[in-house]
């Protein structure tokens, strides 16, 4: 613990992206060379609420410092519905880890467009600053799953 | 809060209406019962505001003409408003002449039991914007 | 075990430049069940594919990465590669190492590793990907529009010339849409009716076009190639095979007050009506809210003049249920209500009237036989005043915040309509912008001020203020001059902004078609797929999608019939098989993952169930894979997680999390 | 009781029901357990008062598959229970007979001998044919009072109301004992900064011994194989290395039953290491009130509830962050 402690810190960030908006904006930041950290990487998903709250929590579990979910802006959702269940299902999830006394802004949501490189590139760097200012997750992580 | 860093923001702020939504279709003129009496047309606010020569609206015969009869405000098809950034900068030459204005808890104090309440809530409408 | 081989692709120099791409291969053969590993400069070429099915075929490989671009580029280039060589496409996953990658970060090491990251998610993907096998469905070759008009006759022709059978429903009494209520078309002129009824007669003579009027769809089930529809035939009260349409019902009835709503309720109809003379089909429906014999029992007159005996009081609403493969939805549009335009005096003077009324007003079969007067007193009008963007371009929520796209030109043509017919009547329109893209279209506004003198005004108009005597006075602004404008005039026209008709968010609901905040229906691509739903087989014509004048809500129309065309084409469909399914033994039969499918392609059966040798009958969920798309819902909706989605499964994603934490 | 137990063996009698599920006498006095009764002997040992807390409502789920009705006893709360599961398809309606057995708060005998009160022989005033306001308690040690309120469960002091939300049939009157704001506790954590509320959690879950009591007491916890013995999520049982471990445990467990838990209180109740699990129950319920409008599970059979519904206008994640 304490050699690391001198190194910098280099955050795990695991990002959800809906297969149809979202993970599309990424593409758009990638091909305008729209940088952000490569703490980021991002998992492809059809739709934002295929994101089974397990899996954020398996992620923190297994050392994640922060995990974010994307999909397509409401209204907007390839599959017409999912986003608006995944946004009632989040919320209740993050209000959850709140009340337990996980960090706040550990976990986000975001809408980005297909057409929105910018912001997808902007939201990224802003959440990989924000677990930089949080530092490590140590109340969510599993002992045992970590290396 | 960011910082507010001009005069044309802090009209911005206080009046909480966005220029740049304006698409100058001039109803606010067409609306306004003091628009011969004015120098600066209501309109034109907008485009002062956005140009940020707020010292120009400050000086101007505008600023004391209107009425505040909020049919620009009510009309207006895209919130801007022109009406209210009337109103904030008629805030800034208040307080830019360091004159008093009132908080709201203060009020009771001054209260007469006499006093309307409909004339205290138009009073706050105008002055603690 | 699975055999993998990761391909790590060079692209050029556009992922090698940052990642090193031999790297991340020697790391890849570090990973479980990767038995082969190679890099080469352009995967995706013919010479790359051939790479990859080489080494399917002598390492005996049952699962591939490739690390390239984004999957939204080649993953179907490398599977179909894959298949070629003889494994199944759906053991292919794609790491995305050029946009999410290589493009993005500067730092080879940095991007090496997570380009390494990248990969190990995938293969650990590839580790739990089973085969998948597309279903097919089979199509029915028909097709169903919703809507009448313009758009929707027009839709249904093109597909009925192509050989098809098409039903068109049409929740009014005749076909014809908002269309035939105009006077005349922009920027050429035409009689509406000209141009319009000869389309109607056609649609209604074609041997493969079918039309209910009067009815509307009330249930949509099942999916593209085959959907299920429930139409409602509403009672007509009029025998469809004997009437003759002589009409001389609608003359005898004496129920004479109902608003006329083909006239706006600019005057009034019968309670036995067609709603214009050209209706097709040219049979009346009877009002049954207004008839005398429907509310007190007496009356009948119109039975006993009726020589050809087709009415039929106790007519009652039929249900047809027929099946389609692909459903059109021409719905169209309406004016918005102007309840809330108190400062233009709508609901105070007969006076300030919308554009559509000063339409029927020009009709020779409208409301005043075509003679321009106010409805007030009958008078001439001397001064009239357009005022445009009523409603539109609005951001608070009295209008709508998008611009209707046909008022510029309907007004033009409405102003130089009357300069023609009424030179002494002078023509003001108050103006915010002049929008005239479109073909021959900003001369024709042109016309309108240089050759029939309409005054335009730049500036919105702020109050109108009916008189004691009558007048109207309208104060704008005209904001070249910047002057206030006081101005007497004797009528006003309202360009009122329009909006998707009223039943279209119930319709859309019925189709699991998306929908967006204005109530247009939404394209699956703004560019690339304008005339398609997100939702497959359902297609999008005229204003239901946007606002749209003639001409191109007939080019769409078109557009429309040709994709759908297509779809009825095929025999068969394949389905997408990353689908939903549950696990029997794990499913409570709770419905709560019907409740969240957007789809309807959840059902529940009570079946019998073997649990490891214990039987027993319960409810239990089931996935029509045909209607599901993939999204996952249900999967995170089920408590006990018997949901799973093929391709995506929790398992799957859970080995990609534990991949990048690891 | 005594009309209760006559109106049972009645409807045994005349084949209306072919068995009936109540509760009988324990090994002690305090601690009466579920039970089927299908002969008239069985009723011997029927029992029912006050310390009756347990929901027999998720016991149906079994019985609505026997031949034949069951009858079922249900306190007004417990037919919230019944309802949504009702609304989720786990019990048939018709092969339910109801009986709403009248309910004057329910007793917890750990607040009892939290009172210092030791080798209980029997207690009185526990029937609740009368309404007692003081139990009188035999003890090894003489005789000692408490007060009846004193010794109620956690969930009475929020009740939810007397009425029975199904039944066929009513036996025996009910008493609304709310006197409590039901989120009162929930606001209080909510209070505390992160740390407070990371160290409040911590303190209460590293008492759980993952005995699964809570789990298999809750109406809604139904499922035929749980999350937690499923090979699909990787998230089988496993032994504790932290103290802190259970969080992920209850976390999910409370996320699982969100917008369908009906506030029953049977986790709490059952929990041998009395753990306050209601409150991240509540805490869900609390929240859905607030973001989706009041919502009470089970009030009636609804085809949908909060977490399977949505609005346009629902508040964005970010709220949890923003309101701090």
């Amino acid at each position: 613990m304490s050699i690391e402690a001198n190194e910098e810190f280099k955050p795990k960030i695991v990002a959800f992206c809906c297969n149809w908006c979202s993970y599309a904006g990424a593409d758009l930041a990638g091909s305008s060379r729209l940088g952000y950290p490569a703490d980021v990487k991002i998992i492809r998903v059809p739709c934002s609420c295929r994101v089974n709250p397990m899996f954020i929590l398996r992620a923190f579990e297994k050392g994640a410092d922060g995990v974010i979910l994307c999909g397509c802006h409401p209204g907007d959702c390839h599959y017409s519905t999912g986003n608006f269940y995944a946004r009632r299902r989040m919320t209740m999830l993050f209000s959850m880890l709140d009340y337990i006394g996980v960090e706040n802004g550990r976990t986000r949501v975001e809408w980005v467009s297909a057409a929105e490189g910018v912001k997808f590139s902007t939201t990224m760097n802003e959440f990989v600053e924000k677990i930089h200012s949080l530092g490590k997750n140590v109340r969510l992580g599993d002992l045992r799953c970590r290396n | 809060m960011s910082i507010v860093n001009s005069q044309a923001d802090k009209i911005k702020e206080i009046s909480g209406s966005n220029p740049l939504k304006c698409m100058k279709c001039g109803k606010c003129s067409a609306s306004c019962p003091s628009f011969n009496e004015m120098d600066i047309k209501p309109h034109q606010f907008v485009s002062y505001v956005q140009n940020e020569d707020i010292q120009s609206l400050v000086e101007s015969k505008s600023l004391w003409k209107c009425l505040s009869c909020f049919a620009c405000i009510e009309r207006c098809p895209r919130n801007v408003q022109p009406g209210k950034l009337i109103d904030a900068a008629r805030q800034i030459v208040v307080r830019q002449k360091g004159q008093d204005y009132l908080k709201a808890d203060e009020i009771p104090e001054l209260i007469d039991p006499e006093t309307p309440q409909q004339l205290l809530v138009s009073a706050f409408r105008r002055y603690r914007r | 075990m699975q055999r993998i081989g990761v391909f790590v692709c060079h692209c050029g120099s556009n992922i090698a430049a940052t990642v090193d791409v031999k790297k991340v291969a020697e790391w890849a053969l570090k990973e479980p069940g990767v038995v082969h590993a190679e890099d080469y400069p352009y995967m995706c070429s013919e010479a790359g594919q051939s790479k990859i099915q080489a080494a399917i075929k002598e390492k005996n490989l049952t699962g591939v990465v490739v690390c390239s671009c984004s999957p939204r580029m080649h993953e179907t280039t490398f599977r179909e590669a894959a298949e070629r060589a003889g494994i199944n496409p759906y053991m292919v996953e794609i790491a995305n190492i050029r946009e999410h990658c290589s493009w993005i970060h500067k730092d080879m090491e940095e991007a090496t590793k997570k380009a390494v990251i990248l990969m190990r998610a995938a293969v650990a993907k590839v580790n739990l990907n089973t085969p998948l096998k597309p279903g097919e469905s089979r199509v029915t070759k028909r097709a169903l529009v919703i809507g009448g008009g313009i758009a929707g006759i027009q839709t249904a022709l093109d597909i009925a010339e192509a050989g098809y059978k098409v039903d068109i429903v049409e929740k009014t009494p005749s076909i014809g849409g908002r269309m035939s209520q105009l006077d005349k078309t922009f920027p050429t002129l035409d009689c509406s009716a000209c141009i319009l009824t000869p389309k109607m007669v056609e649609v209604n003579k074609h041997e493969n076009v079918n039309i209910y009027t009067y009815s509307e769809v009330e249930k949509v089930s099942g999916f593209v190639g085959d959907f299920t529809v429930d139409i409602r035939k509403k009672a007509r009260s009029v025998d469809m095979d004997k009437c003759t349409g002589c009409g001389v019902c609608q003359e005898k009835c004496p129920s004479k007050k109902t608003p006329s709503e083909f006239n706006r309720a600019l005057n009034t109809r019968t309670a036995i009506y067609t709603p214009f003379a050209q209706a097709i089909p040219n049979v009346p429906v009877i009002d049954r809210e207004a008839c005398i014999k429907f509310k007190t029992g007496k009356c009948g007159i119109c039975e006993k003049v009726c020589q050809a005996g087709a009415i039929k009081y106790d007519q009652e609403d039929e249900i047809i249920t027929e099946k389609y493969g692909a459903i059109v939805v021409a719905t169209g549009f309406d004016m918005i209500k102007l309840d809330n335009y108190d400062e233009y005096a709508y609901s105070q003077s007969k006076d300030v009237i919308t554009s559509l009324e000063l339409e029927r007003i020009m009709n020779a079969a409208g409301p005043t036989k075509g003679h321009l007067e106010r409805l007030s007193d009958g008078k001439a009008p001397k001064e009239m005043v357009f005022i445009q963007c009523v409603g539109s371009r609005c951001s608070d929520d009295r209008g709508k915040s998008y611009c209707s796209k046909i008022c510029c030109m309907y007004t033009a043509k409405h102003a130089m309509l009357i300069r023609d017919k009424y030179p002494d009547v002078n023509v003001t329109v108050f103006y915010i912008d002049v929008r005239t893209p479109g073909k021959n279209f900003d001369e024709f506004y042109r016309r309108a001020v240089e050759d029939y003198g309409v005054n335009y005004i730049k500036g919105q108009v702020g109050k109108v203020i009916p008189q004691p005597d009558g007048k109207l006075l309208v104060r704008g602004v005209d904001l070249i001059d910047n002057k206030q404008i006081l101005k007497e005039a004797d009528m006003v026209v309202l360009a009122a902004a329009i909006e998707p008709n009223k039943d279209v968010r119930k319709i859309a609901t019925m189709l699991t078609a998306s929908i967006d905040t204005n109530n247009f229906l939404t394209e699956a691509h703004a560019k690339l797929r304008p005339v398609e739903s997100p939702t497959a087989g359902i297609f999008l014509s005229g204003v239901c999608q946007g606002p749209k004048d003639i001409p191109e809500t007939v080019s769409q129309a078109g557009a429309a019939a040709v994709k759908a065309i297509g779809l009825l084409a095929k025999d068969k469909l394949m389905t997408n098989p990353c689908t939903a399914k549950p696990d029997e033994l794990m499913c409570n039969g709770c419905s709560q993952c019907a409740n969240v499918c957007p789809y309807g392609a959840i059902s529940y059966e009570v079946k019998e169930i073997n649990d490891h040798g214990v039987r027993e009958t319960r409810r239990v969920a089931s996935v029509n894979s045909a209607l599901c798309q993939g999204c996952g819902a249900c999967t995170v909706t089920c408590p006990s997680g018997a949901m799973d989605l093929q391709g995506f499964s929790n398992r799957q994603i859970l080995a990609e999390v534990d991949a990048i934490c690891r | 009781m005594q009309e209760l137990i006559a109106r049972a063996k009645e409807l045994l009698a005349d084949g209306t029901v072919a068995r009936v599920i109540g509760w009988k006498a324990g090994d002690l006095p305090y601690n009466p357990e579920p039970a089927y009764f299908e002969k008239e002997e069985d009723f011997d040992d029927f029992v029912y008062n006050s310390f009756c807390g347990a929901n027999l409502s998720k016991l149906m789920i079994e019985a609505c598959k026997l031949e034949g009705k069951t009858l079922v006893c249900l306190k007004p709360c417990d037919t919230y229970s019944f309802n949504q599961l009702l609304t989720e398809h786990r019990v048939d309606r018709d092969k339910a007979y109801i009986i709403g057995v009248g309910c004057k708060g329910k007793l917890d005998i750990e607040r009892i001998k939290k009172q210092g009160i030791k080798g209980i022989k029997s207690i009185k005033g526990a029937e609740i044919t009368d309404d007692a306001e003081t139990l009188t308690i035999d003890t090894l040690y003489g005789e000692k009072t408490c007060a009846f309120k004193d010794a109620m469960l956690e969930r009475c002091h929020v009740c939810k109301g007397k009425e029975h939300k199904i039944y066929d049939e009513i036996i025996g009157e009910s008493k609304d004992t709310k006197d409590a704001e039901r989120f009162a506790e929930v606001e209080k954590i909510e209070a505390m900064s992160p740390e407070e509320k990371f160290a409040f959690f911590q303190k209460e879950l590293s008492k759980c011994i993952r005995c699964n009591a809570c789990r298999n007491a809750c109406p809604a916890c139904s499922c035929r194989k749980c999350v937690f013995d499923s090979t699909k999520f990787d998230s089988q049982q496993k032994a504790n290395v932290d103290s802190f471990e259970e969080k992920m445990f209850h976390i999910i467990r409370a996320f699982h039953v969100a917008g369908r838990c009906t506030d029953c209180g049977e986790c709490s109740r059952v929990c041998p290491q009395g753990i306050p699990l209601h409150l991240f129950n509540r805490k869900f319920i609390k929240d859905i009130d607030e973001l989706y409008g009041e919502y009470q599970a089970g009030e009636e059979v609804v085809e949908r509830g909060p977490l399977t519904s949505y609005t346009f206008e629902d508040a964005e994640p970010g709220i949890v962050a923003e309101r701090g």
